[in-house]
């Protein structure tokens, strides 16, 4: 699936986009598997508090949501347009 | 009739304004919004606007924001552009043109929408100054102002 | 800054929009509305409209309505016109910019400054078809808007 | 004092301003006076219901407010500008 990245979440990461080979089954065991990718990835998902889940560009408030079948998973803070 | 644009370039408000409705007998009422670049906000002097945007997303978002407003309020006309990219203070940001029997629905609408995308729409800004740059970060009173509907 | 004009000609909306605020850098926000003269209302197929107004009496209405605003939201420039003669239906009637820091207190001001016009203002309209004419009544609607504030 | 007329009230009376001598001392003796000076004054001041009123280019609502002093009056319908 295309992961992509936002805002510092894409700073810190080191990258806006990336395409993943993944099991996990929830947007919580995605970012697990993430984190243990490299410090830049355990830094940017330090705190989830800060941090807005979009899977298939939905909107997702609960990080247990489904993510199997899923086409691309977008992490972000909370935004600022407008 | 609902328009909604993403771009990079800039665009006349003034124009859009007297285009919408332009020729219609039946519009008593039309509101423009249209949101700028301050030199000042989480930082100070502030040299540069950054826009960042998640194009797919950001587009779907603007439709559901404005279907919403047009399924709420008796609502003409909406016209909606939102700029990406590097901006500098005084230019314009976001456009928004709402056409209608009367006042109260462009208004409200308007302000709909506006609190809205504020809340729902993915676009997040960084600032910049001399001394360096910072994002800018989602106010509470966004937040409650978009709950508040 | 205020300007408030009561006139017979004809403005020109869009510019207005555009000059309001033009050259400043802590402009975040403008908000215009612009109420326009449609072909039907008391009457059908309206064919032309007559604005009577008491010119000394509504220019300082006016200019009190634009103050209490000014004292209630944080807004850097208010730019009012409002005509008065005999227009026909696509015209414009009246003009409302608002510029400030923030979208809430334009969105608001300007609520306020259209809801207090609609019934504090003496001004009266006309409208004409081919049947007839009739006075058009104040509505309910526009008194409990005012009153809400 | 002057007293001015608007929309269906001028209408009404026949003229839109006149200078008036009066000895009346508040709204309501003066909508009286005129009253008697002809049917078309009659007929616009027939239902006071729908009548508002400016003493000095300041609204009215009391019809028993003082016009001592009062450089103008002005009688009209609810107004419907905007």
């Amino acid at each position: 699936m295309q992961v992509y990245y936002f805002s510092w979440v894409r700073e810190k990461v080191g990258t806006g986009q990336e395409e993943i080979q993944t099991n996990s089954n929830t947007v919580k065991d995605l970012i697990d598997e993430l984190s243990l990718k490299g410090e830049n990835y355990t830094l940017a998902f330090s705190n989830l508090e800060h941090i807005k889940v979009a899977v298939d560009q939905v909107f997702v408030s609960d990080f247990n949501h489904p993510i199997k079948n899923a086409k691309e998973i977008a992490f972000f803070p909370p935004v600022t347009g407008g | 009739m609902l328009s909604i644009r993403i771009q990079e370039d800039d665009f006349d408000p003034g124009l859009i304004y007297n285009l919408v409705g332009k020729d219609r007998k039946d519009i008593g009422a039309k509101v423009a919004f249209t949101g700028l670049v301050k030199d000042f906000f989480e930082l100070e002097e502030v040299t540069s606007l950054y826009i960042e945007h998640y194009h797919s997303m950001a587009k779907t978002q603007l439709k559901n924001i404005c279907q919403a407003a047009l399924e709420r309020w008796q609502i003409k006309e909406i016209h909606l552009v939102h700029r990406f990219g590097l901006l500098k203070p005084g230019d314009n940001i976001v456009n928004l043109v709402l056409a209608s029997h009367n006042r109260s629905d462009v208004f409200q609408g308007g302000t709909f929408i506006m609190d809205y995308l504020k809340s729902d729409a993915p676009f997040w800004k960084k600032e910049f100054n001399r001394k360096g740059s910072a994002w800018v970060n989602q106010s509470l009173a966004d937040i409650q102002k978009m709950d508040s509907w």
